[in-house]
């Protein structure tokens, strides 16, 4: 008896407490992000204290990398965030999230690398309709290529493929992720290595070369900002007010780049662990270009850009097999997912300020 | 002789087992009787399921058919009243000696002074003054089997119920228990049933021997024993004895 | 015993003398392959004194240290309290057992590491999943030998208890339990290095902080000093474990003779 | 005869097989052999008894070269004991049956072991398997076979090889009354029919007298020969003769061990 | 008497068939009220089925994929076939390096002084621990992946070898030497064989291991086999498939100490251990 009595007591008492710490004055918003650019603009927000006269809360989590952040979001553990394009697809097809925003253009972040003394960099411009990609298809036929299989990259790889007139079967494909496959490429495995910002700074300092990009096989790989399902019907107002704070983000990237450069080493060093050269901040604002509010309400409404870049990620995964037609069918009727109310929203706030 | 001095008693005792091999008879409808302090001797051969008889009397297992009497009343349960010294000592490996001799006691919620008195008396009786804090495996095989039997008698059991507890032993030390274990019985008297495979030990320690027979195991013959104790391992009338009692057992090739 | 002490001398004089030639032999492979595939031992310690004396993705060394053990510990004991009572249970009750045991035997053979993805859609990023995978590895492990040094109780031990009056709840706490100390001990031996493998593949596979995190980020770093650095913490913190919980067994089961 | 005379008789004119001299055997500081001088004949059963632990098994050891001595010297026809030298064989007091190989493979392993011709190591091994009975039996393994069967597996393994010396060391220690009057029968014929040299090691002074032609004694740590007697009753002998019990508690009185 | 003893108690067989059901008809229900309340909890919504499929989902998606090869690309007995491959090379790697090490290391004292040191400063180290090395060493191909399997199979097989061989009985030695067999002589006569037993066991646990390392190897570099599949049920956010690959390890590492373990007691049968 006496023991069921303490028992109780115990429970009772971490019942209570657990109350207490949810009860917050605030609303709470809780943002994912990546160790990468599009995950900065909250961090930044959180530690310059932006949202001190606001009425709430940002906590925010990093995930290394799109697949666990996704199942986070199946584990409710957050509401808004940022991600590359596979996984926004994800879970937009899996889990009814909606696209808010494009955190930023990774066409060009999204690299294939050779080492220097690879036959691929002899040529250049071999489909005249791709003039920046290295090499004859001759050349690629047959190379071993590390990549990360089901991400941007690999789009970026079919897209080369593509432009050079040849398939996957023409290659060696090896599945591997983006860490390891920079230690393999440098011991020497494999001929092409497919890598993701920051990873291609490192390709970038080890001195391999750049022969292909999304953007120059012409796949547009936009990064999506996301929300989930429940949040953005609960909770719209919370949804624009972060979104506000976002795109003031990226506006001050756009517009200061050595002040937000010092933001984003921050960001990588101090709070991801990642030790990048100045050249590579440098760089991050150079190849990644982002869109201003107005240039994001056009590309989330107009039929040619959000959907048509979304589009030809799933038409993708659809011929590779990843996805069924069943869910192709879902992505179109939701048009992938895109919501470009919340954008209108912000929009509409601003214009009301001034 | 008279029931009412009968202590313990087997009365048509039958079991079997089942196996991978068909069903083996073990015992097959035993009866004994021992009296009040009698020191009985079961010899038998290995495999002859004396073991199992012991089992019985113990209320271990259950007989096929058959019962066992305990002062008049039928045993269905191990307990108290008969303490078992098995051959392989069963000695609790995490309890030092003192608390192996007092386990029985323990259990009973004996206070444990009170306990760890009576459990002494049993230690010194049985010669282990000294090794109250070993533990067993510290002990030679004939200091755990001494353990074993304080633990029993420390219980204060009417019937004491030993399972060829000198076998594991070599020579020289079967022969000290052999000798150890008359003068305890002579100083405490206990009803003993009493198990062995060896002739001598048998002829030297037993009031009485009850032979048994190969599977399924029977009663084949008893053989009163009246010279006193302790006995002479080379007087005629000890050989003789055991060679009357050794032309009856059949070699077990 | 003087025999004894040479014979131990000669043992050490033996282990030194293995290291020596396995330092010589790293030292010349390393010339040999380049300090690039393998940093030589010396590299190596000048690496590990940088390591330990700044900091690595924000946290010293020994936080590092510190949130792969904690992790660990956490799990263990949870597995731990968890485990041996569900193992006794399933070796002491004939009826549990049957009801429990083949639930157990399906989920039993499935690997640990291959509960991170289930793990993370359950309870999300951070230290949940991490502690959830040390706890899959170390529960089948203390649910294991707790059950088998439970059926594999000398019934003559328990006959023992018996022919003194021991009741059912006796028999387990006083014989049952005790006598499957040994079997449980080594149960929690092997927990251990089950838990301490498994914090590092859930840190492998993402985190932020803890020694497996040091090992990806010399990977990512592509620093193979400190990838060799990282391995040797962890050897070191695994034997540290095992060393002290084969002190705490001598410590707790002073009756075993072959701890002695 | 008095016993002088009768041990004066006993060794005049016997070829000696194995001469032992003031063998000593110390670990570290302990003391267990203490110079100990004797001669075993050619073709002589020789029985040691005494108290456990008195170091009969490290003399065996000794004699067998599992240990090396302290001091002295153990030779067998002049030249110092080698097993890989002499044919020496070796029943132990622990069951010394091969778990893995069946009865005729046991049987042949020490034939193999010493490089015998293939068609003698299939000879001996039938005419063992024929010896000890164990024909029915020899595809049997040790885990089937009861333990006289397996003792008899050894004696037969050990005869095959047809040794000059054979050691046994309490052999029969563990088994019951019937049986063990079984096998030392049994031994007494395979002895007289193969006429080796026996060196019999056992506690049990009846089996001693009854076995032996000779009885050495050896007392208490360290060891030393106390005292030899020469037994020269008729066989087959009987226990309950009073020559033997005279005999027996002769031997009992020397040992005084309980 | 204690075999029959333990038997009896054990199982109180009467007819074959009728036996089986009685030990297994309990055993048989609990997995079925296992499976149904994992359905209902599914159904019910009490978890949200982005979290955990329900079983009859399960069920169906590992049919299918016996022979549909998306969307992870590859049929399941394809991925069976890979992740079976890598760790029975990884196994028989170190059983074969494995189990004479640990032989040599129990019989010559020599061969223990030096080595001992240094397994006992490796093993500490969980094999996966060496996966970045053994890109930096091996590479991206079936070595590196087999190299992790390896490290992780071949500590029990040493372990047991050795402790089986200490195990020797003495006095089988003694036997041995006394017919003046050579010391190499014994060791493969008497040692071996002897050890035999507990090299079975060291092998079960090390291929237990072996299957315990295959999904941490698979992570890396791999384009098939079973934790290729999980990992592609994560980029795909199919928890279906991620089950399916998890139950299919389970399964397939069961069946191969079950395996195992019939070829243990087909070998111990024969010589009647």
């Amino acid at each position: 008896m006496h023991h069921l009595s303490r028992i109780t007591f115990i429970v009772l008492a971490l019942v209570l407490t657990m109350g207490i710490c949810s009860a917050q004055a605030k609303d709470e918003i809780r943002v994912s992000g990546q160790p990468c650019l599009h995950g900065l603009p909250t961090w930044w927000a959180i530690e310059d204290g932006w949202t001190k006269d606001k009425n709430i809360d940002l906590t925010y989590t990093l995930f290394p990398s799109g697949a666990p952040q996704v199942e986070a979001l199946a584990a409710d553990q957050w509401d808004v965030g940022a991600m590359g394009t596979v996984p926004t697809m994800m879970a937009i097809l899996r889990y009814g999230a909606k696209l808010i925003a494009i955190s930023n253009d990774e066409s060009e972040t999204n690299d294939l690398w050779v080492r220097p003394d690879s036959p691929i960099l002899k040529t250049k411009g071999f489909n005249p309709k791709y003039p920046e990609i290295y090499g004859k298809p001759e050349d690629w036929k047959g190379k071993k290529i590390l990549v990360t299989t089901v991400s941007t990259v690999h789009y970026a790889l079919d897209a080369t493929l593509k432009a050079l007139g040849l398939t996957e079967k023409d290659v060696e494909v090896v599945n591997i992720e983006q860490g390891q496959a920079v230690t393999a490429f440098a011991s020497s495995q494999g001929d092409v290595v497919c890598l993701w910002a920051p990873f291609s700074y490192t390709a970038e300092s080890k001195g391999w070369k750049k022969v292909s990009s999304g953007a120059r096989s012409g796949a547009m790989i936009p990064g999506g900002v996301v929300v989930r399902k429940d949040f953005a019907e609960k909770h719209p107002d919370l949804v624009v007010e972060w979104l506000d704070l976002y795109m003031t983000a990226l506006d001050r990237m756009r517009t200061d780049k050595a002040g937000s450069g010092v933001w984003l080493n921050k960001y990588f060093a101090g709070y991801c662990g990642l030790q990048l050269p100045e050249s590579a901040i440098k760089s991050e604002f150079e190849l990644r270009p982002i869109f201003s509010v107005e240039q994001q309400v056009k590309a989330l409404t107009a039929p040619d850009e959000a959907s048509a870049w979304m589009k030809g990620v799933a038409d993708f995964f659809a011929g590779q097999g990843r996805i069924t037609k069943a869910d192709m069918a879902d992505l179109e009727k939701s048009n992938f997912g895109i919501d470009a109310s919340f954008m209108k929203k912000v929009q509409e706030k601003r214009a009301a300020k001034k | 002789m008279s029931t009412s001095n009968v202590k313990i008693a087997a009365k048509g005792i039958s079991k079997s087992f089942t196996t991978e091999n068909g069903t083996i008879q073990v015992l097959d409808n035993v009866s004994l009787e021992v009296k009040t302090n009698e020191f009985l001797v079961i010899l038998g051969p290995g495999q002859c399921g004396k073991t199992i008889l012991l089992n019985c009397l113990a209320g271990i297992l259950p007989p096929d058919s058959g019962e066992v009497i305990l002062n008049g009343k039928k045993v269905t349960e191990p307990g108290p009243d008969r303490g078992v010294v098995f051959q392989q000592y069963a000695l609790f490996p995490w309890k030092t000696v003192r608390d192996n001799v007092a386990f029985g006691l323990a259990i009973r919620h004996m206070p444990v002074k009170e306990r760890y008195e009576i459990a002494q008396k049993y230690i010194d009786l049985v010669g282990l003054t000294g090794f109250e804090k070993s533990y067993p495996h510290q002990l030679s095989g004939g200091m755990k089997q001494r353990v074993s039997i304080a633990r029993s008698y420390a219980n204060n059991p009417e019937v004491l119920l030993m399972d060829e507890p000198f076998s594991a032993l070599d020579a020289q030390t079967r022969y000290s228990m052999e000798k150890e274990l008359l003068s305890i019985w002579e100083q405490e008297k206990r009803t003993v049933v009493f198990i062995t495979n060896n002739v001598e030990e048998a002829i030297y320690l037993g009031d009485r021997i009850v032979l048994m027979t190969k599977l399924p195991g029977t009663i084949k013959m008893e053989f009163p024993l009246t010279s006193p104790k302790p006995r002479n391992y080379t007087d005629a009338s000890f050989l003789e004895m055991r060679l009357a009692i050794s032309e009856e057992t059949e070699l077990a090739l | 015993m003087a025999n004894a002490a040479a014979a131990n001398l000669k043992e050490k004089i033996g282990a030194v003398f293995s290291f020596v030639i396995f330092l010589a032999l790293w030292q010349v492979a390393s010339m040999a392959v380049g300090s690039e595939a393998l940093p030589s031992p010396a590299d190596v310690v000048a690496k590990a004194q940088e390591m330990y004396t700044s900091q690595i993705g924000g946290k010293s060394m020994w936080m590092h240290i510190y949130y792969s053990l904690r992790r660990v510990v956490g799990a263990y004991l949870l597995a731990a309290v968890t485990g041996i009572p569900l193992g006794i249970a399933m070796g002491w009750n004939v009826k549990f057992r049957k009801i429990a045991n083949p639930i157990f035997e399906l989920l039993r053979p499935i690997p640990p590491i291959a509960w991170i993805p289930i793990a993370i859609l359950w309870l999300g990023i951070g230290e949940g999943p991490k502690i959830f995978i040390c706890y899959v590895g170390a529960f089948v492990i203390f649910v294991m030998n707790t059950y088998t040094g439970m059926r594999y109780t000398d019934h003559l031990l328990i006959d023992a208890a018996r022919t003194f009056g021991a009741t059912r709840r006796q028999q387990l706490f006083n014989v049952a339990i005790p006598a499957s100390l040994p079997s449980i001990f080594a149960g929690v031996q092997n927990a251990m290095s089950m838990a301490w493998m498994c914090v590092l593949a859930a840190e492998l596979v993402g985190a932020r902080e803890g020694v497996g995190f040091i090992i990806i980020q010399g990977m990512d770093l592509n620093n193979s000093p400190m990838i060799i650095v990282g391995m040797i913490t962890i050897g070191l913190i695994g034997l540290f474990l095992a060393v002290s919980l084969r002190y705490l067994e001598k410590l707790l089961c002073p009756w075993r003779r072959e701890l002695q | 005869m008095t016993n002088q005379q009768l041990s004066e008789n006993y060794h005049r004119g016997k070829e000696v097989k194995v001469s032992v001299t003031d063998l000593t055997k110390k670990y570290d500081d302990l003391l267990v052999l203490n110079d100990i001088s004797f001669n075993i004949y050619k073709g002589e059963f020789l029985c040691i008894v005494g108290p456990t632990g008195c170091g009969k098994t490290t003399f065996l050891n000794c004699l067998s070269r599992f240990i090396p001595t302290t001091r002295g010297d153990i030779l067998v026809d002049g030249q110092p004991a080698d097993p890989t030298h002499h044919d020496m064989a070796f029943v132990f007091q622990e069951v010394s049956t091969i778990p893995w190989l069946s009865v005729e493979d046991n049987i042949r392993f020490g034939l193999k072991v010493k490089r015998r011709p293939p068609d003698e190591v299939e000879r001996r091994t039938e005419q063992m398997l024929e010896l000890v009975g164990l024909k029915k039996f020899r595809s049997y393994f040790p885990r089937q076979l009861s333990a006289s069967m397996e003792q008899r597996v050894v004696i037969a393994r050990n005869f095959a090889l047809n040794p000059d010396i054979l050691l046994m060391d309490e052999p029969y220690g563990q088994l019951d009354l019937k049986l063990r009057y079984y096998l030392e029968d049994e031994l007494i014929r395979i002895w007289q029919e193969i006429g080796c040299t026996v060196l019999f090691i056992t506690h049990n002074i009846e089996e001693a007298v009854y076995l032996a032609q000779r009885v050495l004694v050896l007392g208490q740590k360290p060891a030393t020969i106390k005292e030899e007697i020469i037994v020269d009753l008729p066989r087959p002998r009987n226990f309950a003769d009073p020559a033997f019990v005279k005999i027996r508690d002769h031997v009992t009185d020397a040992i005084r061990w309980w | 008497m204690s075999t029959a003893h333990a038997s009896a108690l054990e199982a109180p067989a009467t007819s074959r068939v009728k036996g089986y059901w009685k030990e297994y008809n309990s055993s048989v229900f609990s997995l079925l009220v296992f499976l149904l309340i994992w359905e209902l909890v599914c159904r019910l919504g009490f978890i949200s089925r982005f979290q955990l499929v329900p079983p009859s989902e399960v069920i169906v998606v590992m049919i299918e994929k016996f022979w549909t090869a998306p969307p992870d690309g590859a049929t399941l007995f394809t991925h069976i076939a890979a992740s079976m491959t890598l760790a029975l090379v990884g196994f028989c790697a170190a059983v074969v390096v494995g189990v004479p090490l640990g032989l040599l290391m129990g019989w010559y004292k020599p061969v223990m002084v030096l080595v001992r040191p240094l397994f006992d400063a490796v093993r500490p180290i969980p094999p996966i621990a060496w996966i970045p090395l053994a890109i930096l060493w091996l590479g991206i191909g079936i070595e590196a992946k087999a190299f992790i399997i390896w490290l992780a199979a071949f500590v029990p097989c040493v372990i047991n070898s050795y402790i089986g061989i200490k195990l020797t009985n003495p006095v089988l030695i003694r036997v041995a030497r006394i017919y003046g067999a050579s010391n190499w002589e014994t060791f493969i006569k008497i040692g071996v064989p002897s050890a035999v037993p507990m090299i079975f066991t060291g092998l079960k646990l090390s291929l237990n291991a072996a299957w315990t390392t295959l999904v941490a190897a698979e992570l890396l570099a791999a384009s098939e086999g079973l934790g290729y599949m999980i990992q592609m049920g994560r980029r795909l956010a199919r928890p279906d498939i991620i089950i399916v690959g998890m139950l299919t390890i389970g399964f397939t590492g069961a069946l191969m100490s079950y395996v195992l373990t019939k070829i243990e007691s087909r070998i111990a049968s024969s010589r009647r251990l």
